[in-house]
């Protein structure tokens, strides 16, 4: 079974490395065909051993020694077990969809051979931080998702806001990556090793402030990932990156890592119950927060982006409550029907030469029936509307949250449902249907090719019935993480998912109603609320002004007064020493023999000087 | 008292002969003085008991090295005065005092220590010539091979260089005198 | 007391092999000068004394009294010493050259060499070397183009022949093991079969010829060509200055007739029933002889002849002999 | 009795003069004359030290310098015939043309 394993993690980079030769030439097929068939070949290997996991294996496999200094020893190791797997079949086929996708997509771009590289770098990245067996393993793999997100988000470096937002996510996941580092310190330092096993089995009998401090350390670094609040700023403008970029990396897969690593370390949370209490707050706050400003953004993808934020809280949520399985599901099926959704907005952007407005399309259901109905299946999901993947594994966190008697919990969730069924539908009205505002601006929007519509196709169908296998999978993956016990009663769980699911429908209808009628009066937009959420809360805003003008100052300050007062100067000074003495022994260097046979004759002295006065010290 | 009076006489002699070598401003006095001043130290050889040495000095300095310098001169037609640009006299003289001085004091350095054990030891009642044929072709006859080489090479260097023909463009004779 | 009587022996010794060596040069011009005649069919001088023998006081009285030119433009020191040199150094070399058999006289035995240093072949030869200051010097100081051709001449032929003449006596140095001339001798006491030109006639021929180019003889006397050069390095020089330069020549053919007589032809020891003393003149007598007939009898080479024949011919030879020789040795 | 430092002070007189004419000359036959007189100046040091010490070290030291001389005489004769050829002129100060 080691070989699958093998294939799996080595099979991107093969394909990275592939492509990485033509980078600099001219667009060639091959690329994107070859790191396609690696990426599906990695997603099979992926899958056999989700099977061979499931008939009870778990792989441990120790490619080399990596780092051995002193008392540390880090192996350069990989496991396979149920939670991992999970991981890499969903990151292994998201990407794999992604990349064929991509082939239509970025047919016409100059950048063609660039991006598949980067995406095959990434998608082993992934694999690295997922199937790592100890801390280091996984904050390499960390490390590596944000460069390829760095990279592919400044994918069109000529922009500006492209190189901006690369640049402010890399730094944001910085400064997260530095708790996360303090974290690993602390754990080194308490319990002398990276590795996961050892860890967990030891934490139980360390000092609970300790591991409390761990987990929280932990947490920022899952809190940049995952762009918590307060971090949350650069996902959004993140969109600046391709549309298959956004898919893949900026829903599906990358800012969920937050989530694996908590429930990665589920035995070290499980032991510091007030930190998940800490974690699901802040998940909830950021899913009714997100989840606001979604609803009145008008740019297409930030609205999916914010969505996805939210649906992050929510996965917090279930991880901080302890129903780890809960927020591993939610990941996985969140995944599916995200990607979808942002590929699907990829088509539509496609099909409207990037305008990303939503209100200037709108009634593009005759023009793209095929995208809107996948757009469709996605929302409800999301929504999380029977029998879509998304009821099945939200309305479980709903649940647990009612279930931890954590009331407030629950009701920012149920409202943050409300909201996500709104900007949903107001997102599919606006587009889909509606006045064909796109005619009077000129665009001439069309279905997209065929085999990207195929391609999409396996998202759609997972989108619908990922949530029947929820047994299965709760089975499957509780052999690895600790389990959820409810203890509602039955008739409380039905009338909670009664009454989640009307409220969500009602909300649903009344939006489409809503819209349907011409939707909102241009007065509400000089509503305060309105211009609040427009703003994000003013928050991009408050960074700026809190920590950007004053770093500017301060750094402006060294540059002017420390670096080249005193450094350059410095420098210049040595440079100029040694300039001068060479300007003036130039002189000696006169070509003549007579000069330099004098030269000789001076150093002979000096040299006869010294062995004649010079004693060293016995 | 024979030995010091040759020596003295020698020492006297040589250095006139090396002064005028260095001083004259005539290359002819010059080179006549150099070939007195080699045969003068062939005396020093003789005194010091390296007959062979000696007559090695004669034969090769005076007979070949010296001999070729007057070729030399005939082909420079410079048998007469020469003019010399001699600036920085003080520096010059300075600088060989200082090191003459420091020569000497470095050179006398071996008489104060007594731990100088001779390698080849002459043996008396063996001429000069059979002991040094006897080191040089036992301890020393890779060096000697080597210098046995190193003249060959030069012999064919010499000659090499002199047969070498020059194209006499103005341009070259301008640039090697420094004109461009 | 030793010391004094040493000093002594050597100043007598000297004395007389200076005198006797130069009274021997000049000798040898009037020698030559019949010789030349009488192979020419002439008599050559007669005027002056019986048979001519009184020209050889005539020529010295010229010599002597002539007037000392020195012309302008000589650099005048160098073209002072350039015939001393030459002079000197010929008689230089004769002070390590023995002549006879040591004899006693008195009672105290007489060596008949001036001074024997165990490296006396070598030094024979350093001196001839130094013999070619004289031309070389003359001929730079002379401020005259045929000196200087003729200065430039010698200097090319001497160290030429030099490299020859010391080759080939490198084969005898070898066979017998000695740089000594005295030793040399002894080597060769058995008699005409022990003579050394029966083991080394190649180095005997070769060294012949070097000893006719060094001392500036027929066929190789391109340094004082009068159609060519004039009179060569001796263009300028008159007088005394002149015959210094003559008697130098002449030592110079003495030695190398001596020389030739002691390594290849048995030296002063006893021929036959002939004293070793008169065969050693005897010998000598015929080289010079030689040296006359091969002047009568031979026209000279070009340069250019002469230093192809040098190194091409006689070198090479000269050090197949020395590899012979060495082969043979082993 | 001439000892040993009589004849070091003589090599060091004469190596003296041989620098003297090393840096005061500007003929580069001059230059050659006075690289000479620096070893000659060496070699009596040598023979001398191979007397007073009464090892034939030295001796054999000043052979394997003269035939240096020797051939440096070949070599630096045979450059300096190529260098009047090229400039007509053997004085020093026409050589720089490797000023800095």
């Amino acid at each position: 079974m080691e070989k699958y394993l093998y294939v799996a993690l080595f099979a991107p980079v093969v394909g990275s490395l592939f492509s990485l030769l033509f980078t600099a030439k001219k667009k060639n097929v091959i690329t994107a065909l070859v790191t396609s068939a690696l990426l599906l070949l990695s997603f099979v290997s992926s899958l056999t051993l989700m099977f061979a996991v499931h008939d009870g294996l778990t792989l441990h496999v120790k490619l080399m020694d990596w780092i051995s200094a002193g008392n540390l020893n880090i192996p350069f190791g990989f496991m396979v077990d149920n939670v991992s797997v999970i991981m890499m079949v969903t990151v292994t086929l998201v990407s794999s969809v992604v990349n064929i996708y991509s082939m239509g997509y970025m047919m016409h771009d100059k950048g063609y051979n660039r991006f598949f590289t980067y995406i095959s770098a990434f998608v082993f990245a992934m694999l690295v931080l997922v199937m790592s067996d100890n801390f280091v393993g996984l904050f390499i793999g960390w490390e590596g998702v944000g460069l390829c997100s760095y990279l592919l988000i400044g994918f069109w470096y000529e922009k500006d806001t492209a190189s901006w937002a690369g640049n402010e996510a890399f730094i944001m996941n910085r400064v997260a990556d530095l708790g996360m580092l303090m974290g690993l310190f602390l754990i080194y330092w308490q319990f002398g090793t990276f590795d996961y096993e050892t860890i967990f089995a030891h934490a139980g009998s360390m000092n609970v402030s300790v591991v409390a401090t761990i987990g929280l350390l932990l947490f920022i670094g899952a809190m940049g990932k995952s762009a918590q609040f307060p971090f949350h700023t650069w996902l959004a403008d993140a969109m600046e990156g391709p549309t298959p970029v956004s898919a893949l990396i900026h829903a599906a897969t990358m800012v969920t890592a937050g989530v694996y690593l908590v429930i990665r370390a589920s035995d070290l949370f499980s032991l510091i119950p007030e930190v998940g209490h800490i974690i699901a707050t802040l998940g909830a706050f950021v899913a009714v927060f997100a989840a606001s400003m979604a609803l009145v953004h008008r740019d297409l993808k930030k609205i999916i982006a914010y969505s996805t934020l939210s649906q992050l809280g929510y996965m917090f949520v279930a991880a901080g409550l302890g129903a780890y399985w809960i927020a591993l599901f939610h990941l996985m099926t969140h995944a599916f029907f995200k990607s979808l959704l942002f590929l699907g907005a990829g088509n539509i952007m496609h099909a409207m030469d990037d305008e990303l407005d939503i209100k200037k399309m709108g009634g593009l259901f005759k023009v793209m029936p095929y995208t809107a109905i996948l757009m469709a299946v996605a929302s409800f999901a999301l929504c999380g509307v029977y029998p879509f993947a998304g009821f099945f594994s939200k309305d479980k966190i709903l649940e647990a949250a009612f279930n931890g008697s954590n009331f407030y919990i629950w009701f920012a969730l149920f409202i943050g449902a409300g909201m996500t069924a709104f900007y949903s539908f107001r997102l599919i009205m606006l587009v889909f249907f509606g006045d064909k505002v796109y005619k009077k601006l000129g665009f001439h929007p069309h279905e997209t090719y065929p085999f990207v519509l195929w391609s999409l196709l396996p998202l759609g169908i997972l989108s619908t019935i990922a949530g029947f296998f929820e047994k299965p999978f709760e089975a499957f993956v509780t052999r690895v993480l600790s389990k959820y016990e409810f203890s509602l009663s039955h008739s409380t769980e039905v009338e909670l998912i009664f009454l989640t699911s009307a409220f969500v429908i009602l909300v649903i209808v009344a939006t489409i109603y809503k819209y349907y009628k011409g939707g909102f009066s241009k007065q509400i937009e000089t509503m305060p609320l309105y211009i609040l959420l427009k703003n994000q809360y003013y928050i991009p805003k408050l960074y700026e002004v809190a920590i950007f003008k004053p770093y500017y100052v301060l750094s402006r300050f060294a540059w002017k007064q420390i670096d080249v007062r005193i450094i350059d100067f410095s420098v210049d000074l040595i440079a100029k020493v040694f300039y001068k003495s060479g300007q003036e022994s130039r002189k000696m260097q006169s070509g003549n023999l007579s000069d330099m046979l004098r030269w000789m004759i001076v150093g002979t002295v000096v040299l006869l000087a010294l062995a004649i006065f010079y004693r060293p010290m016995m | 008292m024979f030995e010091i009076i040759a020596f003295y006489t020698f020492s006297i002699l040589v250095i006139g002969m090396f002064g005028i070598v260095v001083f004259s401003e005539n290359v002819l006095y010059a080179m006549s003085a150099l070939a007195g001043g080699m045969i003068l130290i062939s005396g020093f050889y003789f005194l010091l008991g390296a007959d062979f040495l000696g007559v090695v000095q004669i034969i090769v300095y005076t007979g070949a090295v010296m001999a070729l310098y007057a070729f030399g001169m005939m082909f420079f037609d410079s048998a007469r005065d020469i003019k010399e640009n001699i600036k920085f006299k003080k520096i010059i003289y300075t600088l060989s005092i200082l090191s003459a001085i420091f020569v000497i004091f470095i050179l006398m350095a071996p008489i104060y220590s007594t731990r100088v054990e001779a390698l080849y030891p002459t043996i008396h009642g063996v001429g000069n010539v059979q002991m040094i044929g006897l080191i040089l072709f036992t301890k020393y006859l890779i060096p000697f091979e080597v210098a046995a080489i190193m003249l060959l090479a030069a012999m064919i260097a010499g000659i090499v260089l002199v047969k070498v023909k020059i194209e006499e463009t103005p341009s070259n004779i301008e640039v090697a005198r420094g004109e461009k | 007391m030793i010391e004094t009587a040493l000093i002594i022996e050597t100043v007598v010794k000297a004395v007389v092999v200076l005198s006797v060596v130069a009274a021997m040069g000049a000798f040898a011009t009037f020698i030559e000068r019949k010789v030349l005649a009488f192979m020419q069919r002439r008599l050559g001088p007669m005027h002056v004394g019986p048979y001519g023998l009184l020209q050889l006081a005539a020529d010295g009285i010229k010599l002597f009294t002539k007037e000392d030119i020195i012309p302008q433009n000589t650099i005048k020191p160098i073209f002072i010493i350039a015939p001393v040199v030459a002079a000197a150094s010929a008689f230089v070399a004769v002070a390590a050259v023995p002549y006879f058999p040591e004899f006693t006289v008195f009672g105290y035995t007489v060596h008949p060499i001036i001074s024997d240093i165990n490296v006396g072949l070598l030094f024979v030869m350093g001196a001839a070397s130094v013999g070619m200051y004289g031309p070389l010097l003359a001929g730079l100081s002379s401020a005259n183009k045929w000196s200087l051709i003729g200065g430039a001449r010698a200097v090319i032929q001497l160290l030429s022949f030099e490299v020859v003449s010391g080759l080939s006596i490198l084969g005898p140095v070898m066979m017998m093991g000695t740089l000594s001339l005295i030793d040399m001798n002894d080597y060769q006491i058995g008699g005409v079969s022990h003579w050394l030109i029966w083991k080394q006639p190649l180095a005997f021929v070769l060294f012949a010829i070097a000893g006719f180019a060094e001392t500036n003889r027929t066929p190789f006397d391109l340094i004082e060509f009068e159609a060519e050069v004039v009179s060569g390095y001796a263009t300028e020089y008159s007088g005394m200055r002149w015959g210094l330069f003559f008697i130098g020549e002449y030592a110079n053919m003495i030695t190398i007739s001596v020389l030739v007589s002691i390594i290849f032809l048995g030296g002063y020891n006893d021929l036959w029933f002939i004293p070793g003393a008169l065969a050693m003149l005897l010998k000598v007598s015929l080289w010079i002889f030689l040296f006359l007939w091969v002047r009568a009898a031979w026209p000279h080479i070009r340069p250019d002849q002469l230093m192809w024949f040098c190194w091409k011919v006689l070198m090479p030879l000269s050090l197949i002999n020395v590899l012979i020789t060495g082969i043979v040795l082993v | 009795m001439i000892t040993l430092t009589h004849y070091l002070t003589l090599t060091g007189i004469l190596f003296s003069l041989g620098i003297v004419g090393v840096l005061r000359r500007k003929n580069l036959l001059m230059l050659f004359f006075s690289t000479e007189i620096l070893l000659n100046a060496v070699n009596i040091g040598f023979a001398a030290v191979s007397k007073y010490y009464g090892d034939l070290s030295g001796q054999i030291f000043s052979f394997f310098i003269i035939a240096i001389a020797a051939s440096e005489v070949a070599v630096g004769l045979g450059l300096l015939v190529l260098w009047y050829k090229r400039s007509g002129t053997i004085d020093l100060d026409s050589l720089q043309m490797m000023k800095g």
